[in-house]
Protein backbone atom coordinates (compact mmCIF):
# COMPACT_ATOMS: atom_id res chain seq x y z
CA UNK A 1 0.00 0.00 0.00
CA UNK A 2 0.98 3.70 -0.28
CA UNK A 3 1.33 6.13 2.73
CA UNK A 4 2.33 9.40 3.45
CA UNK A 5 4.71 9.82 6.17
CA UNK A 6 4.95 13.25 7.77
CA UNK A 7 8.74 14.50 8.46
CA UNK A 8 10.00 17.05 11.01
CA UNK A 9 13.14 19.03 11.97
CA UNK A 10 15.82 17.96 9.68
CA UNK A 11 14.30 15.42 7.69
CA UNK A 12 11.63 18.18 6.72
CA UNK A 13 14.33 20.61 5.97
CA UNK A 14 15.61 17.96 3.67
CA UNK A 15 12.73 16.33 2.17
CA UNK A 16 9.26 18.35 2.85
CA UNK A 17 6.74 18.10 5.06
CA UNK A 18 6.16 14.94 3.82
CA UNK A 19 7.06 11.80 1.57
CA UNK A 20 4.96 9.05 -0.16
CA UNK A 21 6.38 5.45 0.05
CA UNK A 22 5.27 2.13 -0.78
CA UNK A 23 5.07 -0.22 2.19
CA UNK A 24 3.89 -4.50 2.51
CA UNK A 25 0.25 -4.57 4.40
CA UNK A 26 0.74 -4.42 7.85
CA UNK A 27 4.05 -2.97 7.60
CA UNK A 28 6.79 -2.99 10.54
CA UNK A 29 8.01 0.77 11.62
CA UNK A 30 11.35 -0.95 10.48
CA UNK A 31 9.15 -1.28 7.03
CA UNK A 32 8.54 1.91 6.84
CA UNK A 33 11.67 3.24 7.76
CA UNK A 34 13.28 1.87 5.44
CA UNK A 35 11.30 2.86 2.58
CA UNK A 36 11.84 5.99 3.66
CA UNK A 37 15.21 5.19 3.50
CA UNK A 38 15.04 4.26 -0.24
CA UNK A 39 14.31 7.87 -1.29
CA UNK A 40 16.83 9.87 1.24
CA UNK A 41 19.82 6.99 1.20
CA UNK A 42 22.02 9.86 2.33
CA UNK A 43 19.78 10.46 5.80
CA UNK A 44 19.29 6.77 6.44
CA UNK A 45 21.38 6.55 9.78
CA UNK A 46 18.64 10.03 10.81
CA UNK A 47 15.67 7.72 9.62
CA UNK A 48 16.90 4.63 11.45
CA UNK A 49 17.49 6.37 14.94
CA UNK A 50 14.08 8.33 14.47
CA UNK A 51 10.87 6.67 16.19
CA UNK A 52 7.67 6.16 14.03
CA UNK A 53 4.27 7.68 15.41
CA UNK A 54 0.54 6.20 14.04
CA UNK A 55 -1.94 8.89 14.71
CA UNK A 56 0.31 10.74 17.35
CA UNK A 57 1.33 7.62 19.43
CA UNK A 58 4.55 6.11 19.69
CA UNK A 59 4.69 2.70 18.22
CA UNK A 60 5.88 -0.69 19.13
CA UNK A 61 7.58 -3.41 17.35
CA UNK A 62 4.57 -5.16 16.28
CA UNK A 63 3.03 -4.89 13.08
CA UNK A 64 0.71 -2.31 12.12
CA UNK A 65 -2.79 -2.96 11.28
CA UNK A 66 -2.77 0.74 8.90
CA UNK A 67 -6.03 2.47 7.67
CA UNK A 68 -5.52 4.35 4.62
CA UNK A 69 -6.79 7.51 7.41
CA UNK A 70 -3.98 6.72 9.18
CA UNK A 71 -1.39 9.80 10.04
CA UNK A 72 2.46 8.05 9.57
CA UNK A 73 4.98 10.26 11.14
CA UNK A 74 8.89 9.97 11.81
CA UNK A 75 10.04 11.35 14.99
CA UNK A 76 13.38 12.28 14.62
CA UNK A 77 15.02 12.37 18.66
CA UNK A 78 14.03 14.87 20.25
CA UNK A 79 15.10 18.29 21.39
CA UNK A 80 12.59 20.20 23.55
CA UNK A 81 13.75 21.59 26.79
CA UNK B 1 -6.15 20.92 36.66
CA UNK B 2 -3.17 20.73 34.55
CA UNK B 3 -2.01 24.03 32.36
CA UNK B 4 -0.31 22.70 29.38
CA UNK B 5 0.87 25.11 26.35
CA UNK B 6 3.08 24.89 23.72
CA UNK B 7 3.14 28.32 21.42
CA UNK B 8 5.28 30.78 20.08
CA UNK B 9 4.28 33.56 22.64
CA UNK B 10 7.02 34.31 25.33
CA UNK B 11 7.22 32.36 28.34
CA UNK B 12 5.93 34.46 31.08
CA UNK B 13 7.00 32.88 33.89
CA UNK B 14 5.24 34.92 36.79
CA UNK B 15 1.79 34.10 35.44
CA UNK B 16 2.64 30.33 34.90
CA UNK B 17 3.66 30.87 39.05
CA UNK B 18 0.39 32.04 39.87
CA UNK B 19 -1.37 29.45 38.33
CA UNK B 20 0.39 27.19 41.24
CA UNK B 21 -0.33 29.08 43.74
CA UNK B 22 -3.11 27.22 46.06
CA UNK B 23 -3.61 27.19 49.95
CA UNK B 24 -3.86 23.13 49.54
CA UNK B 25 0.16 23.39 48.77
CA UNK B 26 2.76 23.97 50.50
CA UNK B 27 5.76 23.77 48.04
CA UNK B 28 6.32 24.94 44.46
CA UNK B 29 8.93 23.44 42.42
CA UNK B 30 10.00 25.02 38.89
CA UNK B 31 12.18 24.29 35.85
CA UNK B 32 12.80 27.08 33.58
CA UNK B 33 15.37 26.36 30.71
CA UNK B 34 16.81 29.22 28.98
CA UNK B 35 19.20 30.11 26.05
CA UNK B 36 22.47 29.67 27.31
CA UNK B 37 25.00 31.69 25.28
CA UNK B 38 27.88 28.75 25.72
CA UNK B 39 28.37 25.27 25.66
CA UNK B 40 31.91 24.27 26.03
CA UNK B 41 33.67 26.24 22.87
CA UNK B 42 30.66 26.54 20.94
CA UNK B 43 28.82 30.51 20.93
CA UNK B 44 25.24 29.86 20.57
CA UNK B 45 23.70 32.83 18.53
CA UNK B 46 19.67 32.01 18.64
CA UNK B 47 17.83 28.91 18.56
CA UNK B 48 14.02 27.78 16.74
CA UNK B 49 12.42 25.69 18.07
CA UNK B 50 9.58 23.21 16.51
CA UNK B 51 6.51 21.03 17.31
CA UNK B 52 4.68 18.64 16.04
CA UNK B 53 1.16 19.67 16.84
CA UNK B 54 -1.28 18.39 18.51
CA UNK B 55 1.33 15.15 19.16
CA UNK B 56 3.65 17.36 21.30
CA UNK B 57 0.33 18.69 23.35
CA UNK B 58 -0.74 14.76 23.45
CA UNK B 59 2.65 13.35 25.10
CA UNK B 60 2.60 16.55 27.96
CA UNK B 61 -1.02 15.31 28.88
CA UNK B 62 0.83 11.91 29.50
CA UNK B 63 3.24 13.37 31.71
CA UNK B 64 1.18 15.29 33.64
CA UNK B 65 -1.91 13.38 34.55
CA UNK B 66 -0.26 10.64 36.61
CA UNK B 67 1.69 13.93 38.51
CA UNK B 68 -2.28 15.27 39.08
CA UNK B 69 -3.07 12.11 39.96
CA UNK B 70 -0.88 12.15 43.00
CA UNK B 71 -2.70 14.99 44.47
CA UNK B 72 0.07 17.69 42.76
CA UNK B 73 -0.53 20.30 40.23
CA UNK B 74 1.88 20.53 37.06
CA UNK B 75 2.23 23.50 34.72
CA UNK B 76 4.34 23.14 31.31
CA UNK B 77 4.63 25.69 28.92
CA UNK B 78 7.27 25.02 25.81
CA UNK B 79 8.21 28.00 23.28
CA UNK B 80 8.51 26.96 19.57
CA UNK B 81 9.66 29.59 16.75
CA UNK B 82 12.87 32.37 17.31
CA UNK B 83 14.48 32.22 20.50
CA UNK B 84 16.91 34.57 21.56
CA UNK B 85 19.50 34.29 24.52
CA UNK B 86 18.07 33.97 27.70
CA UNK B 87 14.83 33.89 26.38
CA UNK B 88 12.70 31.31 27.90
CA UNK B 89 12.36 27.66 26.29
CA UNK B 90 10.31 25.67 28.79
CA UNK B 91 9.02 26.12 31.82
CA UNK B 92 7.96 23.01 34.77
CA UNK B 93 6.58 23.85 37.52
CA UNK B 94 5.04 21.45 40.24
CA UNK B 95 2.82 22.31 43.53
CA UNK B 96 2.71 19.35 46.30
CA UNK B 97 2.03 19.41 49.63
CA UNK B 98 5.60 18.20 50.50
CA UNK B 99 8.74 19.88 48.99
CA UNK B 100 10.61 16.32 48.62
CA UNK B 101 7.71 15.38 45.97
CA UNK B 102 7.84 18.25 44.32
CA UNK B 103 11.43 18.66 43.38
CA UNK B 104 11.17 14.81 42.42
CA UNK B 105 7.94 15.30 40.03
CA UNK B 106 9.49 18.76 38.55
CA UNK B 107 12.83 17.03 37.55
CA UNK B 108 10.51 13.86 36.33
CA UNK B 109 8.79 15.68 34.31
CA UNK B 110 11.78 17.97 32.34
CA UNK B 111 13.80 14.63 31.95
CA UNK B 112 10.67 12.99 30.44
CA UNK B 113 9.96 15.94 28.06
CA UNK B 114 12.92 15.75 26.88
CA UNK B 115 13.11 12.54 25.49
CA UNK B 116 8.83 11.79 24.79
CA UNK B 117 7.65 15.11 23.63
CA UNK B 118 7.97 15.62 20.23
CA UNK B 119 10.06 19.37 20.30
CA UNK B 120 13.01 20.41 18.22
CA UNK B 121 15.96 22.84 18.48
CA UNK B 122 17.56 24.02 15.59
CA UNK B 123 20.69 26.05 17.11
CA UNK B 124 22.04 28.93 15.01
CA UNK B 125 25.58 28.78 16.60
CA UNK B 126 28.51 31.21 15.81
CA UNK B 127 30.43 28.50 13.22
CA UNK B 128 27.03 26.57 12.46
CA UNK B 129 23.84 25.39 12.36
CA UNK B 130 23.26 22.37 14.81
CA UNK B 131 20.08 20.49 15.09
CA UNK B 132 19.09 19.06 18.57
CA UNK B 133 22.44 18.52 21.42
CA UNK C 1 26.89 37.05 43.07
CA UNK C 2 24.62 35.76 44.91
CA UNK C 3 21.56 37.73 46.41
CA UNK C 4 20.07 36.97 49.83
CA UNK C 5 17.72 38.73 52.20
CA UNK C 6 15.68 37.98 55.24
CA UNK C 7 12.83 40.59 55.67
CA UNK C 8 9.34 41.85 56.46
CA UNK C 9 8.32 42.71 52.88
CA UNK C 10 6.46 40.39 51.12
CA UNK C 11 8.49 38.20 48.58
CA UNK C 12 8.73 39.40 44.99
CA UNK C 13 9.09 36.01 42.57
CA UNK C 14 9.02 37.70 39.42
CA UNK C 15 12.14 40.06 40.89
CA UNK C 16 14.39 37.02 42.49
CA UNK C 17 13.74 35.06 39.81
CA UNK C 18 14.95 37.72 37.10
CA UNK C 19 18.34 37.50 39.19
CA UNK C 20 18.25 34.30 38.38
CA UNK C 21 18.60 34.75 34.40
CA UNK C 22 22.20 35.13 33.08
CA UNK C 23 23.21 33.89 29.00
CA UNK C 24 25.92 31.73 30.91
CA UNK C 25 23.28 29.63 32.76
CA UNK C 26 20.66 27.40 30.89
CA UNK C 27 18.72 26.15 33.97
CA UNK C 28 17.04 27.66 36.60
CA UNK C 29 15.61 25.59 39.40
CA UNK C 30 13.30 27.43 41.79
CA UNK C 31 11.37 26.60 45.34
CA UNK C 32 8.81 28.66 46.60
CA UNK C 33 6.96 27.74 50.56
CA UNK C 34 3.97 29.02 50.83
CA UNK C 35 1.35 29.14 54.03
CA UNK C 36 -0.61 25.84 53.51
CA UNK C 37 -3.97 25.88 55.17
CA UNK C 38 -4.48 22.66 55.76
CA UNK C 39 -1.66 20.12 57.21
CA UNK C 40 -3.76 16.94 58.65
CA UNK C 41 -6.63 17.77 60.55
CA UNK C 42 -5.11 21.40 61.27
CA UNK C 43 -6.29 24.28 59.58
CA UNK C 44 -3.85 26.49 59.72
CA UNK C 45 -5.00 30.38 60.12
CA UNK C 46 -2.11 32.52 59.95
CA UNK C 47 1.82 32.02 60.64
CA UNK C 48 4.36 34.74 62.17
CA UNK C 49 8.05 34.28 61.31
CA UNK C 50 10.82 35.71 63.44
CA UNK C 51 14.70 35.44 62.64
CA UNK C 52 17.38 35.92 64.58
CA UNK C 53 19.66 39.41 63.26
CA UNK C 54 22.05 39.16 61.62
CA UNK C 55 23.25 35.33 61.98
CA UNK C 56 20.19 34.31 60.32
CA UNK C 57 21.70 36.32 56.96
CA UNK C 58 25.17 35.31 58.09
CA UNK C 59 24.35 31.45 58.04
CA UNK C 60 22.35 31.75 54.30
CA UNK C 61 25.86 33.10 53.20
CA UNK C 62 27.82 30.00 54.76
CA UNK C 63 24.94 27.87 52.88
CA UNK C 64 25.27 30.19 49.16
CA UNK C 65 29.27 30.43 48.97
CA UNK C 66 30.30 26.86 47.97
CA UNK C 67 26.83 26.49 45.50
CA UNK C 68 28.58 29.82 43.88
CA UNK C 69 31.95 28.49 44.28
CA UNK C 70 30.43 25.39 41.91
CA UNK C 71 29.64 28.39 39.40
CA UNK C 72 26.01 28.77 39.98
CA UNK C 73 24.45 31.80 41.35
CA UNK C 74 21.99 31.53 44.48
CA UNK C 75 18.81 33.94 45.46
CA UNK C 76 17.64 33.00 48.74
CA UNK C 77 14.83 35.38 50.38
CA UNK C 78 13.10 34.93 53.46
CA UNK C 79 10.24 36.56 54.75
CA UNK C 80 9.25 37.88 58.13
CA UNK C 81 6.52 39.06 60.11
CA UNK C 82 2.57 37.91 59.76
CA UNK C 83 2.22 35.95 56.69
CA UNK C 84 -1.94 34.89 55.47
CA UNK C 85 -2.14 32.05 53.70
CA UNK C 86 -0.58 31.50 50.36
CA UNK C 87 2.15 34.25 50.98
CA UNK C 88 5.64 33.33 49.91
CA UNK C 89 7.70 32.45 53.14
CA UNK C 90 10.44 31.58 51.45
CA UNK C 91 12.20 31.26 47.70
CA UNK C 92 15.20 29.37 47.04
CA UNK C 93 16.72 29.70 43.46
CA UNK C 94 19.82 28.45 41.60
CA UNK C 95 21.10 29.00 38.56
CA UNK C 96 23.27 26.60 36.71
CA UNK C 97 24.77 25.48 33.99
CA UNK C 98 23.03 22.03 34.00
CA UNK C 99 19.67 21.07 35.29
CA UNK C 100 20.95 17.88 37.16
CA UNK C 101 23.07 20.05 39.40
CA UNK C 102 20.43 23.32 39.55
CA UNK C 103 17.75 20.77 40.96
CA UNK C 104 20.30 19.06 43.55
CA UNK C 105 21.63 22.29 45.19
CA UNK C 106 18.16 24.20 45.19
CA UNK C 107 16.78 21.26 47.37
CA UNK C 108 20.31 20.88 49.43
CA UNK C 109 20.05 24.96 49.73
CA UNK C 110 15.85 24.54 51.08
CA UNK C 111 16.64 21.31 53.43
CA UNK C 112 19.84 23.09 55.21
CA UNK C 113 18.28 26.19 55.63
CA UNK C 114 15.50 24.39 57.85
CA UNK C 115 18.01 22.74 59.67
CA UNK C 116 21.10 25.76 60.24
CA UNK C 117 19.01 29.29 59.90
CA UNK C 118 18.18 30.69 63.08
CA UNK C 119 13.92 31.24 62.01
CA UNK C 120 11.05 30.56 63.44
CA UNK C 121 7.59 29.82 62.80
CA UNK C 122 4.45 30.63 64.73
CA UNK C 123 1.94 28.93 63.41
CA UNK C 124 -1.53 30.53 64.45
CA UNK C 125 -4.39 27.09 64.20
CA UNK C 126 -7.60 27.14 64.42
CA UNK C 127 -7.35 25.08 67.26
CA UNK C 128 -3.70 26.16 69.13
CA UNK C 129 -1.38 28.49 68.32
CA UNK C 130 2.29 25.89 67.89
CA UNK C 131 5.51 26.90 67.60
CA UNK C 132 7.59 25.08 64.42
CA UNK C 133 6.67 22.24 63.05
CA UNK D 1 30.71 34.79 86.00
CA UNK D 2 27.62 36.75 85.06
CA UNK D 3 26.53 36.71 81.38
CA UNK D 4 23.15 37.29 79.59
CA UNK D 5 22.00 34.97 77.32
CA UNK D 6 19.63 35.94 74.20
CA UNK D 7 16.75 34.23 73.67
CA UNK D 8 13.95 33.75 70.76
CA UNK D 9 10.71 32.26 69.56
CA UNK D 10 9.00 30.61 72.82
CA UNK D 11 11.40 31.29 75.10
CA UNK D 12 11.86 34.91 74.15
CA UNK D 13 8.28 34.88 74.79
CA UNK D 14 7.94 33.02 78.47
CA UNK D 15 11.07 34.73 79.15
CA UNK D 16 11.87 37.76 77.48
CA UNK D 17 14.90 38.82 75.53
CA UNK D 18 17.52 38.14 77.43
CA UNK D 19 17.97 36.24 80.32
CA UNK D 20 21.11 36.84 82.98
CA UNK D 21 22.98 33.46 84.80
CA UNK D 22 25.72 33.07 86.62
CA UNK D 23 28.00 29.98 84.62
CA UNK D 24 31.49 28.97 85.54
CA UNK D 25 34.62 30.55 83.53
CA UNK D 26 35.35 28.56 80.11
CA UNK D 27 31.52 26.78 80.38
CA UNK D 28 30.35 24.15 78.01
CA UNK D 29 27.66 24.87 76.54
CA UNK D 30 25.78 22.66 78.40
CA UNK D 31 26.39 24.52 81.63
CA UNK D 32 25.07 27.36 80.10
CA UNK D 33 21.20 25.78 79.07
CA UNK D 34 21.63 24.01 82.61
CA UNK D 35 21.80 28.08 84.48
CA UNK D 36 19.39 28.59 82.05
CA UNK D 37 17.00 25.96 82.99
CA UNK D 38 17.41 27.14 86.87
CA UNK D 39 15.90 29.86 86.11
CA UNK D 40 12.96 27.86 83.57
CA UNK D 41 12.65 24.26 84.81
CA UNK D 42 9.10 23.96 83.38
CA UNK D 43 11.01 25.10 79.94
CA UNK D 44 13.78 22.78 80.45
CA UNK D 45 13.22 20.18 77.53
CA UNK D 46 12.93 23.45 74.95
CA UNK D 47 16.19 24.00 76.39
CA UNK D 48 18.26 21.35 75.84
CA UNK D 49 17.25 20.64 72.75
CA UNK D 50 18.01 24.59 71.98
CA UNK D 51 21.59 24.87 70.33
CA UNK D 52 23.96 27.80 71.83
CA UNK D 53 25.98 30.12 69.18
CA UNK D 54 28.28 32.82 70.88
CA UNK D 55 29.13 36.13 68.57
CA UNK D 56 26.77 34.20 65.87
CA UNK D 57 28.09 31.25 65.52
CA UNK D 58 26.99 27.39 66.66
CA UNK D 59 29.31 26.28 69.37
CA UNK D 60 30.76 22.69 69.64
CA UNK D 61 30.68 20.50 72.36
CA UNK D 62 34.38 22.32 73.46
CA UNK D 63 34.42 24.74 76.82
CA UNK D 64 33.98 28.36 75.28
CA UNK D 65 35.97 30.93 75.70
CA UNK D 66 33.65 33.45 77.24
CA UNK D 67 34.73 36.97 76.70
CA UNK D 68 32.40 39.90 79.11
CA UNK D 69 31.34 41.63 75.61
CA UNK D 70 30.59 38.02 73.44
CA UNK D 71 27.05 38.08 72.59
CA UNK D 72 25.51 34.22 73.64
CA UNK D 73 22.34 33.02 72.15
CA UNK D 74 20.29 29.93 72.90
CA UNK D 75 18.32 28.98 69.50
CA UNK D 76 15.54 26.61 69.69
CA UNK D 77 15.11 24.17 67.25
CA UNK D 78 14.26 26.30 63.79
CA UNK D 79 11.48 25.89 61.62
CA UNK D 80 11.75 28.36 58.51
CA UNK D 81 11.21 27.59 55.17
Amino acid sequence: MQIQVKLFAMLQEALGETVTVEVPATPSAEEIKGAVSQIAPNLKQMIQTSRLAVNQEFTTNAPIQLQSTDEVALIPPVSGG
Amino acid sequence: MYYLNIGDSPINVDALYQKLKDPQYGGIVTFVGTVRQWTGDIETKYIDYSAYHPMAEKQLEKLAAPIEAKGARVVIAHRTGHLELTDEAVFVGVAAAHRGDAFRWCEYLIDTLKQEVPIWKKETDTDAVRWGD
